[in-house]
């Protein structure tokens, strides 16, 4: 687990400005210090802002999902750290063009705590904020308090669909209607099977035998539903499937999209070994994939591990998903 | 009376006490939790003292000094809480030159009040909240405030560590917490002493 | 180093599986073993075909630019062997379209012997095939023997251009004439910090002290320039930036496409912390950098290292490069 | 005089020596190389041996059958060249029912050379080439073809043990190289063994 980096401090700042630099054209830098990255044409006057935020660590998740028909501005933390309200507040004002802003983000308790205070800044300044919160990942709470899962790949979803209806017009009220709609359609689950090193911390996020995996651990680290040998593929993701499954209710006739995501080390070669599992479940359920992904949409750096997300859609939702989108790493024409 | 000058003076206290502090607070922490605790209240209380010389008069603006100067630095939990109840506080007191020892429960109550809707947390949680629960009760009609400060802090810290944590990232290992004290809290108890210089 | 997998011998033939199912706009499988990859809607009569082949284990490379735009038709091997001559053939007879085919692949000596032995195959069956080999890591071989470098990451400007102009209508000769042009026009220098594991051997490719890197190492894990200390991000920059320019005229006015490339475990974040280094470089020599490349596009499975790339172009490879393409890794449209 | 029945009965006896001698021949390989030698050749070597039924009786059309049927299992270059040397030697006997012995070093020569046309390599290299090279030689006009090809096969490999490598991954480690077998020179020693059942 080796990285290659200059000076640990200077690992996100770096990042950034290398991001910048290479894509001028999609990204700048906004805020005080830089920790604000912004739409370079920004949304047309008029249109809804959605803004992010979170840790860095995760790419392309948050800041390169900035862009036309996604976010419009994010605030990004040192590694796997809360950005501040300061910041925060500063991508709400970026992101802002007149017609309100809505925080669109995972459930972490630091990112909500500033995101709130963010937004009692710039009430002041009359820009009216609204918050949807990702909360998609099944293994971090049982249903009944699914309010406190913590959020995790559903976001690239939520970011193309909630980006498309504010792209198409829609008020704060509609955007943020749709991005609940979203974050309400979303399951997720991660196995993990090697951790990541945050460069300030300079050792691993957590430890692991050789032999061993995690079942529904969190991308930071966080405990999982259980811990044991490595299992093949294919069981792998049938269990996945079936905690995801038993969880929100696909049918017959059901149109869902599917991400199985690496979450940094683990090559497309094992995705799509994993996604043979993904796909017969569902079409065993009689659903309909629509716009499958699959690769690297949100990582934990060279963590090891996949996560699988599905998001049933109707018909507006599927409509939003198919819109056209343009970012670095991502686009939908 | 408490002044603007008290002020500027516990901050470079409680600046000293957290330098001192930061690793106790960081492992505290990191047993359970992201163990950036002591460099969260390390880096806010330099910002605070570094403020500190140009703090106006007003003791509502001066409070409201130190929570923007804590919060810029700080994007951690106990970063934002603490802001959260400075601003709070300050809210109270704005237009005035200084305060009553007498009116400090309620000002901790404003403080509690505002930290618990930012944090979506109750009292009895093994947080912050039960420090600061327990000050300001201990101060109402204290004869010596500090003293009964600094001791209230300590008790709670205490009287909580055989609870299971609630919130956060400890929440997730509740039954290990239990025998351990909340960093939240541990940090309070450093925090009452650097100011009352107890 | 632990892999998703099933049954080792299965890993090819079910990532294939995977990949197909995922994408079937895009990718079908041919050839008497299901090894070629082919596209699924096939190029128009009279296109000419480009086929390429090698082994699995480097998506996107090579299977994953198939496509329009791109290549016609792949033969896949075991991971990191070449295909059989047999399906090397069944790929060239998937990408003609009556106008010939070009094989466009990496100079390694048992595909070079195979994809040979295929063109007699299929002569034969009068399709008429040409060949350009990419060798472009300068590491492998001083220049007065660059036909004997080995090929790597130019592979992917070599088949985006040279795909272009097979769609733009250009004869054998003159798709010929523009890949090998691409293939000139390409360096590429690469730095391991460490392997990845070949499933059916089941040990890492190569061992590497917890500390140490190694400058110009192949992509299977052939010996570099040197091995020593992990150095910080820029000076890494800096060498591999150095190694390149020493290598290839590039100087002011010209115009460049780089790729800054992960071998597959090491981050967006640190390839962007890189990418600073060599658009600085390029800067610093009057050069203009178009379309940068800054992902994960020929990999080693879950390697940790990157590469760099260089392509310099003419207005005639820029117009092919900026031509619109699509494949489920990469499209420009 | 050599029928299709002793291509036939040679090709048995390779498939079995070539499972007794996989791992050695993939040790031999993965020293410098990529460890696979011992499983092309006992792919190949099996693949021939379920075909030599079907062979047909045309001498020329049974290397030919032999050669495809290598070609299809194995990918290394070993395979390659072995199977670019069978189809050269096919084409020279198209349409006889037998060779001769003395015939050999022709078909020898003209699969050599086609193998290193296929190959773009030079004799002296420390390969295979080498050691059909001085089989060939050794046949002409030898009184026990048969011991004559062994003893040529092994002395080549012996020679050229202390050169270094010239081709493929090998060449990278050209220093360490020398002193050690070529595996593709080791492996035609086997084969040779194999074939004559010597
Ligand atoms: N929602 C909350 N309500 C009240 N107190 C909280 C809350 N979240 C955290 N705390 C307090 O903050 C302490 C942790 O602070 P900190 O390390 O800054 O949090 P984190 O790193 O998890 O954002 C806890 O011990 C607790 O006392
Ligand atoms: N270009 C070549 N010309 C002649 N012989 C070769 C050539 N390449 C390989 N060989 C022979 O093949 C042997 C290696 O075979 P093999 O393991 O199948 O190769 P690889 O795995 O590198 O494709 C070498 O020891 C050498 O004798
Ligand atoms: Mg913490
Ligand atoms: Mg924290
Ligand atoms: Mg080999
Ligand atoms: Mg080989």
């Amino acid at each position: 687990m080796k990285k290659i980096l200059n000076d640990p401090e200077d690992y996100v700042d770096e990042t950034l400005a290398g991001l910048c630099v290479a894509h001028p054209e999609t990204y700048c830098l906004k805020g005080e210090d830089n920790r604000v990255v912004a739409r370079t044409t920004p949304g047309k006057a008029g249109k809804v802002g959605i803004v992010s935020a979170g840790g860095s660590g995760h790419l392309p998740v948050f800041t390169g999902y900035v862009g036309h028909g996604l976010l419009d501005a994010c605030a990004i933390g040192n590694v796997f750290a809360s950005p501040s309200a300061e910041q925060m507040a500063d991508a709400i004002r970026a992101a802002d063009q007149g017609a309100g802003v809505l925080r669109l983000y995972g459930n972490y308790g630091g990112d909500v705590m500033n995101f709130d205070m963010a937004g009692d800044l710039v009430e002041m300044e009359d820009i009216d904020t609204t918050t949807v919160l990702l909360a998609d990942d099944v293994a971090s709470a049982p249903p009944e308090e699914a309010e406190k899962r913590r959020g995790v790949a559903g976001m690239v979803f939520a970011f193309k669909i909630t980006g498309a209806a504010a792209e198409a017009g829609l008020d704060l009220a509609g955007v943020t209607r749709v991005a609940q709609k979203t974050a309400d359609a979303c399951r997720s689950v991660g196995a993990a099977l090697s951790p990541c090193t945050v460069p300030q911390a300079g050792k691993p996020t957590f430890e692991i035998g050789d032999d061993e995996m995690e079942m529904g651990m969190g991308i930071h680290g966080e405990p999982g539903v259980w811990r044991g040998k490595l299992r093949p593929a294919d069981a792998i993701a049938e269990e996945m499937m079936d905690r995801l499954l038993a969880d929100i209710n696909i049918g017959s006739g059901d149109r869902v999209s599917v991400l199985v995501n690496s979450l940094g080390a683990t090559p497309h070669e094992e995705l799509y070994i994993l996604y043979r599992i993904v796909q017969a479940r569902l079409q065993a359920v009689g659903a309909e994939i629509v716009m499958p992904l699959v690769g690297r949409y949100a990582t934990s750096m060279e963590m090891t591990g996949v996560s699988f997300t599905l998001c049933k859609l109707d018909e507006e939702l599927e409509g939003y998903l198919k819109a056209p989108c343009e970012c670095a790493f991502w686009s939908v024409r | 009376m408490i002044t603007v000058a008290d002020l500027r003076a516990a901050s470079l206290r409680l600046k000293d006490a957290m330098e001192a502090e930061a690793d106790t607070l960081n492992s505290a922490d990191g047993a359970l939790g992201d163990g950036d605790l002591g460099i969260t209240m390390r880096s806010g209380s330099r910002a605070v003292a570094e403020k500190a010389p140009d703090l106006p008069d007003d003791f509502g603006m001066a409070l409201m000094g130190c929570a923007q100067a804590f919060m810029k630095v700080s994007s951690s939990s106990y970063g934002t809480l603490l802001a959260t109840g400075l601003m709070a506080a300050a809210r109270e007191t704005k237009g005035r030159d200084a305060i009553n020892a007498a009116e400090l429960p309620d000002l901790l109550h404003a403080a509690r009040d505002k930290m618990m809707a930012r944090g979506k947390a109750e009292l009895g949680g093994k947080t912050v909240l039960d420090s600061l629960d327990a000050i300001a009760t201990a101060l109402e009609g204290a004869k010596d405030p500090a003293a009964a400060a600094v001791a209230a802090a300590h008790d709670a810290q205490i009287a909580f560590r055989d609870k299971p944590a609630t919130i956060g990232r400890a929440r997730i290992f509740a039954e290990k917490s239990v025998g351990m004290d909340d960093p939240g809290m541990l940090a309070m108890t450093k925090i009452v002493q650097a100011l009352t210089g107890r």
